[in-house]
């Protein structure tokens, strides 16, 4: 198969499971999995290594990916710490 | 070492595998920081995998980005406020969409320095700038209304739908001639006008829709990495995208329903602002019936020996921090062997799920916080409602007043409880800007005054008192 | 991606898809479930079409590939014909 | 017309959507019958896909296939009675693992053909083929069991699962061999021997167990096509291959759960047969105090003018065809102003969801049957409840006699209702084997007889009764 149609065909998979996936989570997690989102969308950081990283091409797209690579750290650590600074709170135990 | 092109294919295979089972962590309370690890170590073997992989030779530029976002991102996370999350969210998400656009720019000139550009690889590069230009200006504006930098005032003017869809057009216009012609210019024209169209169609939308607008854009975001995959033939990019992009489209989709109005309003309704002429019918009726106002200490009398009381947390609990002081006041009237329960709706406050971390962060036990169909049964049962700083959500006119802006809502319960006592700093409406004929109610009273001194009050009349 | 790998993600990311697909079935329909995995693991037919339909090579394959596709023809239509009677009786509703 | 690969392989991604719809489809009977159309259209995509790809070139032997096959299969759908269901379910598994091995060796014979074999297409040829092997013969040895052509008795000798190991291992080790050295006997040896294999693995299991066993191999069926989808390269059978496999896994999971125990014990175990020693002790006692059998005009009397009667139906009831019966009575108590309910134990009857099919053909209404976990707090304002032909489902003993071997399996709580009827032939113990501490209770009594028969009883009872 194609490239092309390999993309399509992992795309199509993984939209029934982020459906699915999604629809489990419990409603009080709603909002650290919102960061948590965020926190995994930083995967683009993959195009930014590869665009950083690259020898022998332009300067420009050195620049670029420098920029890309700083904004997808931000996501992807910031993301997980308050995610798991949400989660922190959750986790307590009933004291009584 | 390097690795070969197979073991990052299956280095990436494993990773997705773990931010699968990460979200699937969040299904309990209990599994969820476990999740969050796999998260992490999910990004950290698909980070690894591609600097190992061959194509990555120079590490400075890499590094320096790595270690500024690690300090920036570490610094944001531990400072921001619970209170805030709305606004963090909208400003990472910017990020991301500003990523995309920058991996696809670049991505066009390594490809333009090298030979190697196709129509098929360009057009798969536009649909990346494009969402991901739109997902960058549209969470910038996001970010400016939730932190008040822009006013949260829907910006409208005639013929504005018209001009975005023209917009749109042009754009799509510019990407095809780019495609097909590899011109630059139109490459960079169509970045700018994508720009564009994300601050055009979020700045008419008001400041309180943000929560939906931030979930649409969280969806956009994840759409934006996954066009990106296409682009660089990644099926890791390709199925967290797709896991994203999912997220945000069902949280939107949750919200609408919860708040009975279709996405479609809420991109182009703006809500929330000037007209609430539809108000007078049954509520004009109620109000020449006068509400009646409390004291503390009136509200106080019937919970102190009461059997159960529902504590129903909303947008004025957030703004007022009043969390910690709630949990006090649990913590008094459970000694007296008062039950207390927690009434969350699904969109009280300004985001999914706000409540519940508001809850948490006060150390109040998950256990005692209930989802509105659980607990909507229990409120015939419950000796007193009192309600903190929340409104809409307990608007009994979403059930009684076809005339309402918000009919058909689902609501909490709240007017069945024996008393209900509402915390609220005047008679000014919430987030829809409709009146609350709960307050006109027999068995309800209103105590006015800050959500978080009313409650600490409300605890030390409990402590203080000689019972 | 070599073919392998690109069988292996499939293969991975439906194994998730049948994970939650499955789980989601009501328990009262759990007979019909067990009909119909049957009809749809008739798909093997596909491998017999093309064993059967190979031209100009041995006979020997062209026979076995014969009985694979009765035997899953079977299958296809047995499983999908007896879902169907199975979910007509659930189908009607309460009359009063 | 002939279609390329690339569209081919976009046909097949369309009815492997249609599948997953065909299966999400059961999630309640209202979508159940469009999702078994979904299925079906995804079979006839994906054989016209097949057809038209160009590597099909002779019709002859595959219209004959078909037509026969759907002649077959039609009848066999059309004539099965649906306390058949069992058998017939093994009897198609067993298709399917044939079919895969045939398809496995005839992609064998081609291969050698054009010469173009080489070790991995060997070592997954292996795989499918031993898996449908022992799907195929495991499949008929359970068929033979249920339909009553083979002794439903554990057939065990000593050393058994030596032996079973041992020839795994020989199994392995031709292949292997096969693989590397492309040896037609190691291939022709390997195959009869797994057909063996899965023999010698189900003759051991007592035919009580055998559903477990079914949807076991229901699963190895599904993971036989997901290989042969490997060695075709063929994603559509790998993708229909995975989610067959999760059901049969997860369908014996549920039942593993339901009955308290590990699919291990299922499988080595020989349960059901003759070891009754440990149920002497609380059951010993209790049997002490007699049992108390009633009449159909006893029972008559506490439900016919009841508020809630329980009907809790099982294995005894399919065998009796007893269902029509039921729904009769069923009408004639509502008639009455009786609120009947059928209760449905997860591994009442002899497959998953076996009660459901039979109480839907008798044109009992779906909404009056609910699953054990709803149903279980009303049998405590129940007047009545009527056990017809069911047993282990309603043993306390699971609850409270820990040297009991069902101790811990999950049970419908029919002891709590106020009187409680059991419909049943003689003092023979069910499929466990173990005595049900139920019959000795105060307020439960026996009555003997054919299911259908009394039940036709109750119903004229109710019906000529001068009431
Ligand atoms: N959660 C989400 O995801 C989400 C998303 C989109 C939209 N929304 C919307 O947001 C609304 C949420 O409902 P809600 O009941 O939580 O909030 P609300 O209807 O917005 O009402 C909040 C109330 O809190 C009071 N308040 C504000 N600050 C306070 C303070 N410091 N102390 C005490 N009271 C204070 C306000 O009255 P005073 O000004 O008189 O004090 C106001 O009546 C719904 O309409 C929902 O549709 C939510
Ligand atoms: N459903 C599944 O998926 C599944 C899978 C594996 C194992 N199992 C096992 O199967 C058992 C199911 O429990 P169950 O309560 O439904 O059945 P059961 O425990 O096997 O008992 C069936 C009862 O029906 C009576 N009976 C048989 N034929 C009858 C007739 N013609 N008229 C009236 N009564 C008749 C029998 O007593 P007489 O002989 O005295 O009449 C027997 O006591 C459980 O132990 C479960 O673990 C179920």
């Amino acid at each position: 198969m194609p490239e092309i149609l390999v993309a399509l065909y992992i795309f199509v998979l993984s939209c029934f499971i982020g459906y699915w996936v999604i629809w489990g989570v419990t409603p009080s997690l709603h909002t650290p999995l919102v960061a948590l989102t965020n926190a995994i969308s930083g995967i683009i950081i993959l195009g930014a290594l590869l665009a950083t990283g690259l020898q022998g091409v332009g300067n420009l797209a050195e620049i670029f990916g420098f920029f890309a690579v700083l904004l997808a750290s931000i996501n992807i650590f910031g993301g997980f710490l308050v995610t798991q600074r949400m989660l922190a709170m959750f986790n307590k135990k009933k004291k009584k | 070492m390097e690795i070969s092109a197979n073991t990052q294919a299956i280095a990436y295979l494993i990773s997705a595998i773990l931010f699968i089972f990460a979200l699937k962590g969040l299904t309990s309370p209990a599994s969820a920081r476990t999740g969050n690890y796999y998260g992490m170590a999910g990004m950290l073997i698909a980070v690894l995998a591609t600097l190992l992989g061959g194509d990555v030779q120079s590490y400075g530029f890499i590094i320096a980005g790595v270690a500024a976002g690690a300090l920036i991102g570490g610094v944001l996370a531990a400072r921001v406020q619970m209170t805030a999350m709305p606004q963090l969210v909208a400003a990472l998400h910017s990020f991301v969409g500003m990523a995309a656009v920058l991996v696809a720019v670049a991505t066009y000139l390594n490809h333009a320095a090298l030979g190697t550009l196709n129509s098929l690889l360009m057009a798969e590069l536009s649909v990346g700038i494009v969402i991901g230009a739109i997902t960058f200006s549209g969470s910038v504006i996001a970010f400016g209304k939730l932190q008040g930098i822009i006013s949260g005032q829907p910006v409208k003017f005639k013929g504005q739908h018209l001009l975005n869809l023209l917009l749109a057009v042009v754009i799509i216009g510019f990407a095809v001639d780019f495609a097909m012609h590899e011109t630059l210019t139109s490459l960079i024209i169509m970045t700018i006008l994508a720009f564009l169209l994300g601050f055009l169609l979020i700045i008419p939308i008001g400041g309180a829709d943000m929560p939906v607008i931030i979930s649409m854009l969280n969806s956009y975001s994840g759409w934006a990495a996954a066009a990106t995959g296409f682009t660089l033939q990644n099926n890791l990019l390709i199925i967290v995208g797709a896991l994203v992009g999912f997220s945000g489209a069902i949280l939107s989709y949750i919200m609408c329903v919860a708040m009975n109005r279709s996405i479609l309003h809420v991109v182009f309704g703006g809500f929330g602002g000037d007209d609430a002429a539809a108000e007078v019918s049954a509520a004009g009726q109620a109000a020449e019936k006068g509400v009646k106002s409390a004291s503390v200490e009136d509200a106080i009398y019937w919970m102190e020996d009461a059997s159960k009381v529902i504590i129903v947390p909303g947008y004025g609990m957030a703004v007022a921090q009043a969390q910690h002081a709630l949990k006090d006041f649990m913590e008094l009237l459970e000694e007296r062997g008062v039950e207390v329960v927690f009434a969350i709706h699904p969109v009280a406050g300004r985001m999914p799920g706000h409540m519940n971390v508001l809850l948490a962060e006060a150390d109040i036990p998950y256990d005692n916080v209930k989802e509105m169909n659980d607990v909507n049964p229990e409120f015939a049962t419950a000796d007193v409602a009192l309600v903190v700083g929340a409104n809409d959500v307990t608007n009994p006119a979403a059930k009684t007043d076809k005339s309402s802006p918000i009919y058909g809502m689902p609501i909490l319960d709240v007017e069945k409880a024996q008393h209900v006592y509402v915390i609220k700093r005047s008679m000014r409406p919430g987030y829809s800007g409709v009146e609350n004929l709960l307050y006109y109610q027999d068995n309800c009273s209103l105590i006015f005054g800050d959500a978080k001194d009313v409650c600490e009050n409300l605890a030390n009349a409990l402590k203080g008192g000689a019972h």
